[in-house]
């Protein structure tokens, strides 16, 4: 047996390992066993070990893509805004019942044209993550974006979104403004905006909170950003009834970009400076700038109902599925 | 079944008998209690007798992401078509409701959860199509908790998936009612179930898109004890009305009857 | 001087009176004073007596109208709905962040079709008029009624408000969650519907919260109805500095059915049973349901296009001015 | 006027000389309170010079209810021309901001507070027509004690007149821009200044539909120090921006740009 690969092998599947370990010590001990069997058993149970040890190493790498896509040094939406848009204007609030100040919303200029612009920002230090509830939506930031959105229609703008946030925030008073029909109704929106609609996801894409601005023609990850149905953290609690297998679940859920690239539920993954966007934040905001104006060429072309139609179907068309 | 068995309801404790609580749709007679129903009965209990046509019936999940936790997806799925005897967490059809031909879609808590996987997406697409089609309004009784985890982001899609393709019935100006069954949560509740033109909530469902125990350990502190519950959402603007399941028939032939002009 | 006609005028006046009375005092004590002069000014003395007791009745009468207009014995919203529609299903909620039980919403039938039906309800015993809070609006309730009649303008369903409120509530909650925007919210919604809007006042007319369910394609008031820009007793408070003034108000506002028919600010008065509607509520309900049906046949003629246009040139008429 | 003179500030109570607040557009210079100025300072600070061409300069009042409080209407609208040297509690007209054509009102809250009788309505109403008929962007200053009471019903009829006005520049896809100027209450908080593509609010500016007094006894408690003011709105998500006076005309300039694409 091959300690050291055991070492590396995940908390989780140790338990599983240790148990079959102990079934084979038992078969060792009867009286019928036969050494052929036994040979037999210990190299599957040496297989076992290569392939937990293979999912624990790629678990830890896309467990680094997690800590990357969640760090605080990338650049982050307000930076992508004051690095890409000309006379960028916040409009804030729903003219409902509040404003949300974990997403940002506005109008700016890219390439001579008005765009609006609608985003997570979680905020760098602690002060500004708490006053950016640490980029969590609440109803009345949905409400604004589409508020937003809705003004952008109207006047024919494009309208992008910068996806940064680790989820709507599950709290008392946002659950009460009725979050669910906020996320629901921000979907809906989307799907019915005349206009070309980009989405780049730059950091965590956090489930339903990040999906609710990410309904785009064209959606976008950054290399290191990650977009998942559900925190890997959640996951494991749930399914791994431990935390500690957040790592697994990681790598279960498949959230990196390039697993997303390759299953279709985004368009483009957008490549970063050598160790990732917090290397070179200015290289990395130019080389989005460059994406956004390239996708608005690509999308200018068409006509609004092909637009809607296409978005439509395209969302529509994902799902993996079979008969009988 | 033994009719004369007792059984204790989970609200008030009461013993009921099986027979009672079968002919009062299992609804506790003593403090009205809405117990769950799997899908077929909840059919039985809404359309017309013998209406009901199953569309997608032998549509399958498959296990793209070759998903494994402490048990791998497609063993999951094995099992829960085992113990409810579905295909998948709801079954769609077309129907009649007082005469009226529906296009119905019913969810089943009953199979993982009510989890929306690619399965359910396609079905409520298919349904809408449906609806589309032959111009029969929409209605989709939801009973959930949210996104199946076992598709990764593809489950999350089927949230966007699903509001387009009501969000089409919807455009044709078709009635969608929703009915929301306890409980009825994340991924589902923050996608078509909270897009429709009547939102209709049974007593007692919890209808939140974070529940109660992710709530209370992101506030840190107590939250009510009616937190997510139907009458609290009332009372928040989030449904148009709760409705008895002894009514729900009648109310929704009443509504298609009103939106039908 | 006739006494007896001075106890008839209003102590607002009575003031002036006073101090008038007091300068011809004066001026019988003046030398120079002519008998014929005295006589002028005394005569001119009755005649404002005369003109204030004329007032001071005319405001009694007035004033008798705005309590009955007021009454809890008058038929209410609830009762209107329940007499005149089949099948009314209320909805609740703005799908925002509430209800407002105020404000009723459904849908309901009339003469063989659906109809969305919006109004105040005040309640009648203490404990209804708490829970509706006596007729006055929050946020909540406007965008309720907006939903409501967006849901009306989808499905091609006339659209009845019946209106019958002291005005939209004051409260620091309502203000806060938006109350000017959710009225005027509701007076353009109600601007851009395609189908007939017919708006009834069964009752007290109130300012801003009443006009925001009153912009009807026909606007009817009850015979003993009321509707007014502000209530006479805060008008009193503002422009006579004095509360006492509000029966002086109520008259100067001209609040009445008739008042309001001449100043071609509504299209009709429909007649109230003899003694007012609360002496014999079936028929007046029978009434109010014939003026409905009528009305939805003279809208009937009319293509959506038509309806908004008709309904904007009305209101857009409104005002009285001169150049120069 | 003595530009030596000394004004004390209403906020902070020091003393300005008259000179310094003039230039500083009558915002202290030591609290930044900004003081009310009247609607031809407004507009000399906020158009390009001598852009402004005034409409319907000579429409006037008229007392067509006979309203006689303790003064008559009419009595009322003399002082208050007199007084402000205006004709009515708006000024309406077409004029330029950084180069850009803009239908453009401004209220003047020293005429009878503001508010908003026919004439008002009317001049709104012609000015929305010109909006339209120029294609120009439309922009109102209010400020504004709401509805005239010496109107009647028909000053709470210019509610919607000027709703249904707004409302069809609006449906021409022109910009409309509101100015929330101290203070904008009651009939005019509740209909044209609300329904703008964008609200733009002055520091400090009460804005409110129910004033403070009413919403204390209504409420029978204290109520907030920033009851309804500007800061509370943008909070409350009924505004979208607060800008300075000195910040007004640049932009408003920069979101006409950007609202004309
Ligand atoms: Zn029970
Ligand atoms: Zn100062």
């Amino acid at each position: 047996m091959d300690l050291k690969k055991i070492e590396k092998v995940s908390k989780i599947y140790l338990k599983e390992l240790i148990s079959s370990f102990a079934k084979i010590d038992k078969l060792k001990k009867l009286r019928f066993f036969s050494g052929i069997h036994f040979k037999d058993a210990l190299s599957q149970f040496n297989k076992r070990i290569e392939k937990y040890s293979r999912a624990t190493r790629e678990s830890n790498k896309v467990w680094n893509k997690v800590e990357l896509s969640r760090s605080g040094e990338r650049p982050q939406c307000r930076d992508y805004i004051k690095g890409i848009f000309e006379d960028f204007t916040e409009l804030s609030g729903d003219r409902l019942t509040g404003d949300d100040s974990s997403i940002v919303a506005g109008l700016g200029r890219i390439g001579g044209r008005t765009v609006a612009v609608v985003g997570h920002n979680k905020g760098r230090n602690t002060n500004e993550r708490i006053k950016h509830n640490f980029g969590m939506g609440i109803p009345q930031g949905y409400r604004k974006s589409c508020r937003i959105m809705k003004l952008a229609d109207k006047f024919g703008f494009p309208v992008i979104t910068f996806i940064d946030t680790p989820g709507a925030y599950a709290g008392l008073e946002a659950e009460d403004n009725g979050q669910s029909a906020a996320i629901s109704g921000s979907i809906r929106l989307m799907f019915e905006l005349n206009v070309p609609v980009i989405s780049v996801l730059i950091g965590e894409g956090g489930s339903g909170g990040a999906l609710a601005l990410a309904v785009g023609d064209e959606v976008a990850m950054l290399e290191n950003s990650t977009y998942s149905v559900i925190s890997p953290e959640a996951c494991s609690a749930i399914l791994w009834k431990d935390s500690t297998g957040k790592k697994l679940a990681a790598r279960a859920l498949r959230i990196t970009s390039k697993d997303l690239l390759k299953l279709g539920a985004i368009e483009r993954v957008i490549h970063e400076p050598i160790g990732g966007a917090q290397k070179d934040p200015g290289r990395m905001i130019k080389i989005v700038k460059k994406y956004i104006n390239d996708a608005l060429g690509r999308l200018g072309k068409y006509q609004p109902e092909q637009l809607r139609l296409k978005r439509a179907e395209k969302f529509e068309n994902i799902g993996f599925f079979t008969y009988g | 079944m033994d009719k004369s068995q007792k059984h204790k309801c989970e609200a008030c404790g009461k013993d009921i008998e099986q027979e009672v609580l079968i002919k009062n749709l299992n609804v506790c007679p003593y403090c009205g209690h809405h117990e769950y129903i799997g899908c077929r009965r909840r059919l039985d209990i809404t359309v017309d007798e013998g209406s009901f046509k199953e569309m997608d019936s032998d549509m399958r999940s498959v296990d793209f992401l070759k998903f494994r936790d402490l048990k791998k997806y497609s063993q999951r799925l094995e099992e829960a078509r085992e113990k409810t005897g579905l295909s998948e967490a709801i079954i769609t059809g077309e129907a009649g409701i007082e005469g009226y031909g529906v296009a119905i879609g019913v969810m089943d808590f009953g199979f993982m959860g009510g989890s929306m996987g690619s399965v359910v997406g396609e079905k409520i697409k298919n349904l809408c199509n449906r609806s589309i089609k032959n111009d029969i309004p929409l209605i989709i009784f939801s009973s959930s908790g949210g996104a199946r985890m076992q598709e990764g982001i593809i489950s999350l899609m089927q949230m966007a998936k699903t509001v387009s393709s009501v969000g089409r019935v919807m455009a044709c100006n078709i009635p969608y009612i929703s009915v929301i069954t306890n409980p009825t949560t994340g991924g589902v509740s923050a996608s078509f179930s909270t897009i429709a033109d009547i939102i209709i909530a049974e007593p007692g469902a919890l209808f939140c898109f974070a529940g109660p125990r992710v709530v209370r350990q992101t506030m840190k502190k107590d939250i009510p004890d009616d937190f997510g519950l139907a009458e609290r959402n009332l009372a928040n603007g989030q449904v148009d009305m709760i409705v008895s399941r002894s009514d729900m028939k009648e109310t929704l032939a009443r509504l298609i009857r009103l939106l039908r002009g």
